[in-house]
């Protein structure tokens, strides 16, 4: 069962992804992105982690999202062009990155300890209780500081998006 | 005894007409000027009177002039015998040569610089001759030599005088390469400079260790020598040294500077005697260039030319002389010839001077009746350097000749047949000057009486010098002198007769002989013109090569090229070619700034991997 | 219960400078809206008050030295002298601010606030001793300064210096955080302390994964700090934005970036430094060609001064690879210089670029020293120090680097860096040759005399600049002591 | 009923790998800002399951409250860099990330 | 506060009350000038101890600059019989070149004053240093001001000129701070007494590989800066380039940093290196005593021509100072001393040349010591000294150091002492196109030296005279210091011989066993 669900999961992660890259429309890249968050949120809850799951599709694929697909409508945005330019990244790029994606998964396979098996269920450490305690004892000061993030965000969201200097 | 006292009084005369002299009357720099070689020649001669006999030499030890290791030098002056004849002639005839400037200069600019510059030679001149160190003599040496450069190029504005007064210098300096690297090999070898210690340590030194290093000291100064007394292969600034005011020539360029070189071989005599290679050099750099001068001297138009060139021939008598080992000769001749041909000197002066300047003596001639007084002290002079019985000259080059004659045949030859040339060319100037007719311009006159009162001192000094018995007195020094061969003095005195009565022929008897006779001979007489082209082959040959190497191999090719081009600047083109590589990191774009953000994480990941691990 | 976990006060008062700069900044937004456009400068006035207020607070935490909130900050000697010196380039950036913004006709209290904002992030930054703290500092002052950097949001050189900041930096963050989400996975924490103390105990066939985690780390504060070959943004981003803020970005940020750099290496990843110093020695090398030998061949101020940056993040990296106490404090003390040098030689560019920034070129400055002879020496004196002339504080810098590096035995580095830094004298002193050899330009000709906060700023980090080049030793005294904790 | 098969942890980490290596390539290859923006999005979300993924594997919550904080953060960052990307379509009417790169060498 | 502190801080005080004064005032010409001349005043206390004996530091100052275990930096100066002259050179000039400064810088004098006195400062400090990184330090002072002098108040060319000056210099200089940060780090000190100490007691100890490689790193700065053949290609166009006052400065002080180094640190602090190094640099020298005469003689340009001439000299003490004997140590401070006073005096006429005819191209020139015979024969009695004629400076300099050169290789002294020669050819073939011949329109109307003029010659000239005639005021604490150092460089006999001999047993062994 987890097995299954794991393999289903990843697969749509991976698909969902490997569309967003190759699509050459933002919206449909954005949609493919907003896939692989559905899948990632099952995958969370296999780990235990109800909490996040739920973070991840209310705040992430619900709201971030839709901002994003919101700004992409908002410039009326069409496919994109191809370019000449920047052809180093164009021609060193793949093997780049399939040499990057190589050497993590190797290492991560040959170095990596004996680690559990995850079976849905057996730890649920992630609930919104144990999140919560920990956010106001030990996590108090990131918790706190993170606010002045969102305000520096609808600060400069406010002054970079305003329309006219008054 | 205070030896400093002989060379101060020209010093003080130098300071005082080089500082005040534009301002002063001419009467007041004369004062200054003459009366400055008078007090000292004054002196020079109450000094002797007071160490007579001087049977050693007497020193005065004054101040420590340099001190470092090893190496001491002192400012300390010397009297022996040899160094007082010397000084005597120094003061004695440069006395009359400042009076006689008196005269000669009288109406030219710069009558004070004159005065400055000659009294400053008197001072340089004493030093070289009273110094007890070879240093000391450098200082003297180059000092003179400053003075000759200064006087020749006393008429600056004129681009032969300028010229060759750089060149008087600059082959003196080349000597001087060589006088200083003996300085440093004596230095080295002995430890010290002065004369009297170079001595003890010669004495107590084994003579197979010395022998080789000895020679090359000897050659060293040699060198030197031949620059200061312009002997072959350095005697080519003399002739130009005669752009300068005739008392110059006179005094610094006949009597007494470039007689320095044979007085420092005399003072090293006791250096020479232990190296006969190096005296045997001497000897035959002496007979070669006497001869070897004396045939230009054969066809040279100018009077002071002629007796220019007939001075670079008598030093090289000279240089025979102290050559074969008979210094006391060798310097007896420096001292007749001082007077005589300082005589033949101010006397050419007194006609050049009488004719405005004019020295050809194309443009001379019938100026017996004219300057009478003149004519007579310079037929003296003639006499005298010809040899004629029992003028000066008869004893000294005799003297020198005998000596030759028992040395080497060949050398009394040449130096015999010489002697004949050099009377031929003399008298051909003096009757080319004072016979026939007047083939010049100017309105000639005698001197006034400040010129010809010295011309007439000297004429008795060219006469009757001989009988001064300078030979024995130096034989203190020197050991006594060779026999007289008087095989070898009727040889030379024929030679010498003949050589006046060939040119009496030529120039009084048969006029059209002598042009006749330069035809007949055609391209050796040109060659003989043209002095052997020698300046030229210099030019060509080294200063223009010189020239060329410095300018278009080292500045345009090695400094600017090679160093600054391709070394320095080179370097920054080479970093800034990298900056050809910067074209492809700082792109602009973003996507190839991600690449390289992904590259450098791979670099740092294989980094990490390859060395690996936990310490 | 619940108020067993509630720190206790102290932990307030250590961390009293980033909630004073915060309660400044949130006092400047909420004031803002009731500011007539011609009095805004008196919102920067208060964001100095605060961030002199916060200043004192720093000095005052000192004294109470210890972590706070359960391990997530620590209060030293170390945070106290960056906390300081990020606070003071917040005070030299904002002074200049003024005229710039009067000039640019965008006067704004959020500018001001944004400022103060970053500065909290870059306080939390050099005082994190947890990763997720250093994650959380890293991104409140990258936010920041991605919207500072597009301030003048009508501006096509802000809009793509903002840009490429934003994208380039939140690509390199997702690395750093990547490689943090492993060392947590490794180590099982996020503390530095811990983290140590779990990679001292593994044994060397399990360090490859850490050492992996690590490679990602120092990616993230790598870009941060502009190292080669991650540099490539720097130029561009400073060239972009506008002077007083890009002599803000090239200093708070980067100061901050390496003094967690520097903690995080040396403290927490010592047991892998046979690893990483190799890679440190490359990059430092590779920094210091790559930002010398670009900066040849610039012709715009402050393109080249971004270029510089990078080179002088070099520098700072050779301290790195010393791995020992004094290439610490050699940090401490290069950082300390550098930033004052490069401010003042940014509001030097930034008061010569007139409106718009038009000026900025280096034959700009022509004749700089006829018409304004003060500028121009003050100048003179950031530029020498910028090259490393002694009596400034560049030159120590170097100096103290360069023997920490020789105490480690870095001796080709040692050479390589000091040969780099005589090639670095060829494109500045470009700028004094301009100054000083040049006839006017027509840039200095209409040139108005400096502001009255332009020229506190010029002075006060020229004066800084030459009395750590002088009087090195109070200075050197606190680093030397406030070194050693973070080893 | 289908029976509980674990799932070795060493797949999340491949998994998030991979998400981690795709997001990399949308950066490089993507032309647009806003896919290069969501390819950066796509990288934290592996980040984010790696931290859970330990968090499981350690079991305790730690890195789930990393995971909310870098989702805070991502959130915060949206709102910023969209504002950004406006700012740059008004002046330049494109988002040809090629395009943008007046400043160079 | 020591004689010696206060002669170095006196300029560096009337820098700054410059820098306070309005820009367009003739006070700052008076405090300039002033400032020197006190300077040079309280300098002359320094002469009597050092006479006393010379081989000691005396007027010492050792303050504690920076208290760090790690970096124990001491403010610490003091003088012995090489500096002593080198500090009186300096303060003796100054005052001539702010004189000179007044009539022929003619705009923002001001400044170039404050740039004087800050050289000096600089100077000074350099000469009297007994800590390394204070030596360094102010090593980089002195470039400064000459740089910003050079810049600013040169000739046409004078950016890129004064650029490659300084980038020049400074690479150098650089591998100098390498070098002295690794002695550190070797001997955990700054200090050079202390490192003597501790090398002649053996308690320190260089390898040779470490030897060789700091004695070439204080090379490549010393060589840079004096020049040494091929490094020198930066000096023509400086020294072209910079204005009068500048050059005159540049040549006779700057470059006797270079070789002040060279004796000072380098054949002391690595005695087996420079031994072995001495061969190779003292062919150097005399390749750039040639060389340089030989570029110099065809120079179109009198202060190029000059500017050739010095590096000839300067080579000569390079050589001198690669004897490693006693002589030629001397000989090289010495001409230190006297190739400062007579370049000086060269430069500052050349100065006065180009002030009346606006070009120094000797083409331009021609018969001038008819309307100038003051200048020519001010101009003749300096060249005269700079070709080495005995009884002015030059001469005692050069005879010593080839005598030095002769004791060690005779061929060497042939060799150099063709450069003697040479320096007479191209010096007489130059006074002769500028002041002889017949004299051009051009020339003919230009006017002689006036008064003040005369005020900086004369005791130029006097000085000429004093030190070629009585060279034993100067001599005895020069002598006494070089013997000094000369034995410190000696002393490593012991241990060089040890190094040769016994090929089995390995250097470093030998080390661990001191």
């Amino acid at each position: 069962m987890d097995t299954i669900l794991f393999i289903i999961c990843a697969i749509v992660a991976i698909l969902s992804g490997l569309n967003m890259i190759l699509q050459k429309h933002p919206i449909s890249s954005a949609l493919s992105l907003v896939g692989v968050m559905g899948a990632l949120a099952v995958l969370y809850l296999l780990l235990g982690a109800e909490f996040l799951a739920m973070a991840q599709m209310f705040v992430y694929a619900g709201a971030v999202m839709v901002l994003f697909i919101f700004v992409i409508m908002l410039l009326n945005m069409g496919r994109e062009r191809a370019s000449r330019k920047s052809w180093f990244a164009q021609i060193v790029g793949l093997p780049l990155v399939l040499a990057f994606l190589g050497i993590l998964l190797f290492i991560t396979k040959a170095a990596l300890p004996p680690f559990r098996a995850v079976q849905f269920g057996t730890w649920v450490g992630g609930g919104a209780y144990n999140i919560g305690r920990l956010l106001f004892t030990t996590y108090l000061l990131p918790f706190e500081v993170i606010s002045v993030v969102v305000l520096i965000a609808i600060v400069g969201a406010v002054i970079l998006a305003r329309k006219e200097i008054d | 005894m205070h030896l400093w006292l002989i060379p101060i009084f020209p010093l003080a005369g130098f300071v005082i007409n080089g500082l005040f002299g534009r301002r002063m009357p001419k009467a007041l720099v004369s004062l200054f000027g003459v009366g400055s070689v008078a007090l000292s020649l004054g002196y020079v001669c109450y000094a002797l009177s007071q160490l007579w006999p001087l049977t050693t030499p007497f020193t005065g030890h004054y101040y420590t002039w340099l001190q470092s290791g090893f190496l001491q030098v002192g400012f300390d002056l010397t009297v022996d015998r040899l160094t007082a004849v010397m000084l005597l002639i120094i003061t004695g005839v440069g006395l009359l040569i400042h009076i006689y400037s008196i005269g000669y200069m009288g109406h030219e600019s710069g009558y004070d610089r004159f005065f400055t510059f000659f009294n400053l030679f008197v001072f340089f001149m004493l030093i070289l001759v009273l110094a007890s160190n070879l240093l000391l003599l450098f200082v003297g040496w180059e000092g003179v030599g400053l003075c000759s450069y200064l006087l020749v190029g006393f008429y600056y504005h004129d681009n032969y005088s300028s010229y060759s007064a750089n060149k008087a210098m600059i082959v003196n300096r080349i000597g001087d390469f060589g006088f200083l690297l003996g300085i440093f090999l004596v230095l080295i070898t002995f430890h010290t400079l002065d004369f009297s210690k170079m001595a003890a340590e010669l004495s107590t030194m084994p003579v197979e260790t010395g022998a080789g290093i000895l020679t090359m000291i000897c050659l060293l100064l040699l060198a030197g020598s031949t620059g200061k007394s312009a002997q072959i292969p350095l005697y080519v600034w003399l002739p130009d040294a005669m752009a300068g005011p005739t008392p110059v020539s006179a005094l610094i360029h006949a009597a007494t500077m470039v007689t320095a070189g044979v007085y420092m071989i005399a003072r090293l005599s006791f250096l020479y005697n232990h190296t006969p290679v190096a005296m045997e050099v001497v000897a035959i750099i002496g007979v070669i260039t006497a001869a070897f001068s004396a045939t230009i001297g054969l066809a040279q138009h100018d009077i002071k030319k002629v007796y220019a060139y007939s001075t670079i021939s008598q030093l090289g008598y000279m240089f025979l002389g102290v050559g074969i080992g008979a210094y006391s000769a060798g310097v007896f001749h420096l001292m007749t010839h001082a007077f005589f041909k300082a005589l033949l000197f101010l006397g050419a002066g007194s006609v050049i001077h009488a004719l405005a300047g004019e020295q050809d003596l194309r443009r001379m001639g019938g100026l017996r009746k004219k300057m009478p007084i003149t004519f007579v002290t310079l037929l003296c002079a003639s006499l005298a350097i010809s040899g004629v019985p029992y003028f000066s000259a008869y004893f000294s080059k005799d003297a020198i000749l005998s000596a030759a004659y028992s040395h080497s045949l060949w050398m009394f030859w040449v130096g015999a047949v010489t002697a004949g040339v050099t009377s031929f060319y003399v008298f051909r100037a003096f009757f080319l000057a004072f016979f026939g007719t007047y083939r010049g311009h100017e309105h000639a006159h005698e001197s006034s009486w400040v010129m010809t009162a010295p011309l007439i001192v000297l004429a008795v000094l060219s006469v009757g010098g001989g009988y001064i018995p300078v030979m024995s007195w130096l034989s203190l020094g020197f050991g006594p002198a060779a026999h007289e061969n008087t095989i070898a003095m009727d040889i030379s005195v024929a030679c010498g007769i003949l050589g006046i009565v060939i040119a009496w022929l030529f120039y009084i008897v048969r006029p059209s002989l002598a042009p006749a006779f330069t035809r007949a001979i055609g391209p050796v007489y040109t060659l003989v013109f043209n002095k052997y082209y020698v300046d030229e082959l210099n030019h060509n040959a080294i200063v223009r090569p010189l020239k060329a190497i410095s300018d278009v191999v080292l500045w345009r090719g090695v400094d600017e090229a090679l160093i600054d081009g391709v070394g320095v600047n080179g370097m920054g083109r080479l970093i800034r070619s990298w900056g050809g590589l910067l074209r492809w990191f700082q792109s602009g774009s973003v996507r190839n700034y991600g690449t390289w953000v992904l590259i450098g994480s791979l670099l740092a990941i294989f980094v990490f991997g390859l060395v690996g691990g936990v310490r | 219960m619940l108020t067993n976990y509630l720190p206790p006060g102290a932990d307030y008062l250590r961390f009293l400078p980033e909630i004073i700069l915060t309660a400044f900044g949130l006092a400047i937004m909420m004031l803002e809206p009731f500011t007539p456009v011609r009095r805004k400068s008196s919102l920067g006035v208060l964001a100095l008050v605060g961030i002199a207020a916060a200043f004192a607070t720093d000095c005052w935490a000192y004294f109470y030295a210890g972590p706070a909130f359960h391990n997530m900050i620590v209060i030293d000697g170390y945070t106290t002298f960056f906390r300081a010196l990020v606070l003071v380039v917040g005070f030299l950036c904002i002074l200049p601010s003024f005229s710039y913004l009067s000039r640019e006709n965008a006067q704004s209290g959020e500018y001001y606030a944004l400022i103060l904002f970053s500065l909290v992030g870059q306080c939390v930054l050099v005082g994190a001793i947890n990763l997720i703290m250093v994650f959380i500092g890293l991104e409140i002052s990258s936010i920041a300064t991605y919207v500072l950097a597009g301030f003048l949001r009508t501006d096509r050189r802000n809009n793509e210096s903002s840009l490429k900041y934003f994208l380039l930096g939140s690509f390199a963050t997702a690395f750093l955080l990547y490689g943090i989400a492993w060392i947590y996975g490794l180590t099982g924490s996020t503390n530095l302390n811990v983290i140590r103390q779990v990679l001292e105990r593994s044994s060397p066939h399990t360090g490859l994964l850490p050492g992996i985690a690590a490679a990602l780390i120092f990616v993230g504060f790598a870009f941060k700090v502009s190292v080669a070959p991650f540099q490539v943004w720097a130029p561009d981003v400073y060239q972009g934005a506008s002077a007083p803020i890009a002599a803000f970005m090239s200093s708070a940020p980067k100061a901050a970036a390496f003094a967690v750099f520097f903690r995080v290496f040396i403290d927490s990843f010592t047991p892998l430094n046979g690893s990483w110093m190799p890679l440190m020695w490359g990059c430092a090398l590779a920094t210091l060609i790559i930002g010398n030998i670009a900066a040849l061949m610039q012709t715009n101020v402050k393109r080249l001064l971004g270029y510089s940056s990078v080179a002088h993040a070099g520098y700072v990296l050779i301290a790195l690879t010393a791995d020992s106490q004094i290439g610490t404090q050699a940090a401490m003390f290069y950082l300390g210089s550098y930033v004052l040098m490069n401010i003042g030689a940014f509001i030097v560019i930034g008061h010569v670029a007139a409106h718009n920034e038009r000026f900025v070129l280096i034959k700009d400055l022509s004749g700089l020293s006829h018409r304004q002879p003060v500028t121009a020496a003050l100048l003179a004196v950031f530029v020498f120090s910028l090259v490393g002339v002694p009596l400034t504080g560049g030159f120590f810098g170097k100096f103290y680097v360069f023997q920490a590096a020789l105490d480690s035995h870095l001796v080709v580095l040692t050479v390589l860096g000091l040969i780099t830094s005589a090639i670095a004298a060829f494109y500045y002193l470009k700028l004094l040759v301009a100054a000083y050899m040049h006839e006017p330009s027509p840039a200095v000709e209409t040139l108005g005399p400096p502001a009255t906060g332009v020229h506190v700023a010029m002075w006060a980090a020229a004066l800084g600049t030459l009395f750590l080049g002088i009087f090195p030793a109070p200075l050197v005294a606190f680093i030397s002591a406030s070194a050693s904790v973070i080893r | 009923m289908i029976p509980p098969m674990p799932v070795p942890l060493s797949w999340y980490l491949f998994l998030s790998a991979v998400l981690f290596a795709l997001g990399v390539a949308g950066f490089i290859y993507r032309k647009n800002v806003i896919t290069m923006f969501l390819s950066i999005e796509l990288m934290l979300n592996a980040v984010n399951l790696t931290f859970i993924a330990f968090s499981y594997q350690l079991q305790h919550i730690d890195g789930q409250i990393y995971s909310f904080f870098v989702m805070v953060i991502a959130a915060a960052e949206a709102a910023v860099g969209l504002a950004i990307i406006l700012a740059v379509f008004r002046n330049r009417g494109t988002l040809q990330v090629d395009e943008v790169d007046t400043m160079k060498l | 506060m020591s004689v010696l502190a206060a002669t170095c801080l006196i300029p560096f005080v009337g820098f700054l009350i410059i820098l306070c004064l309005p820009r367009k005032s003739n006070a700052a010409f008076y405090t300039a000038f002033g400032a020197s001349l006190v300077a040079f005043f309280v300098s002359l206390a320094l002469i009597p101890p050092a006479l006393a004996n010379g081989a000691l530091f005396t007027s010492v100052t050792n303050q504690i600059w920076l208290d760090n275990p790690a970096l124990p930096i001491r403010f610490h100066m003091g003088v012995d019989g090489i500096s002593l002259w080198l500090i009186l050179l300096t303060t003796f000039l100054l005052p001539i070149a702010v004189w000179a400064a007044r009539s022929m810088i003619k705009e923002r004098l001001r400044t170039f004053l404050a740039f004087l006195l800050l050289f000096e400062f600089g100077v000074l400090c350099v000469f009297s240093a007994l800590d390394l990184f204070m030596f360094y330090v102010f090593w980089e002072i002195a470039l400064v001001p000459m740089y910003l002098m050079v810049g600013t108040f040169g000739g046409p060319k004078r950016g890129p000129t004064a650029l490659k000056f300084f980038v020049y210099t400074m690479l150098g200089s650089v591998l100098m701070l390498a070098s002295i940060l690794y002695l550190h780090s070797v001997t955990g000190t700054f200090d050079y007494v202390e490192m003597m100490q501790g090398f002649t007691s053996g308690r320190l100890m260089l390898t040779g590989t470490q030897q060789t490689l700091l004695f070439l790193g204080f090379f490549a700065a010393f060589a840079i800066k004096t020049p040494i053949f091929p490094l020198h290609t930066w000096l023509p166009d400086t020294y072209t380039q910079a204005p009068m006052p500048a050059t005159m400065l540049l040549a006779a002080v700057m470059s006797k940093m270079g070789v002040y180094g060279l004796l000072r640190f380098s054949i002391t602090l690595f005695p087996n290196a420079a031994q072995d190094a001495a061969h190779w640099v003292a062919i150097l020298a005399i390749i750039g005593i040639l060389y340089a005469a030989l570029l110099a003689f065809i120079q179109p340009n009198i202060k190029r021509l000059i500017a050739y001439s010095s590096l000839s000299h300067l080579s000569f003490i390079v050589l001198g100072i690669f004897t490693l004997t006693q002589q030629g140590a001397d000989g090289a401070v010495f001409l230190m001393i006297a190739h400062g006073v007579s370049i000086a005096a060269l430069f500052l006429l050349t100065g006065y040349m180009e002030q009346r005819r606006g070009s120094l191209e000797i083409a331009d020139f021609g018969g001038l010591a008819s309307p100038a015979p003051g200048l020519a024969s001010a101009y003749m009695i300096t060249l005269y000294a700079s070709i080495g004629l005995p009884t002015l400076c030059n001469f005692i300099g050069e005879f010593l150091i080839l005598q030095g050169a002769a004791i060690v290789n005779f061929a060497w002294a042939g060799w150099a002492t063709g450069g003697v020669i040479l320096s007479a050819v191209y010096m007489l073939w130059m006074y002769q196109r500028t002041f002889w011949r017949p004299k051009t329109e051009q020339v003919a109307k230009l006017p002689d030296l006036r008064l003040r003029d005369w005020v900086p010659v004369v005791p130029l000239i006097l000085l000429m005279l004093w030190l070629g005639n009585y060279t034993q005021s100067f001599m005895p604490p020069i002598s006494s210091a070089t013997s000094r150092e000369l034995q410190q460089n000696k002393a490593s006999q012991e241990y060089r011989v040890q190094l040769k001999h016994p090929r089995t047993v390995h250097v470093a062994e030998v080390l661990r066993a001191h």
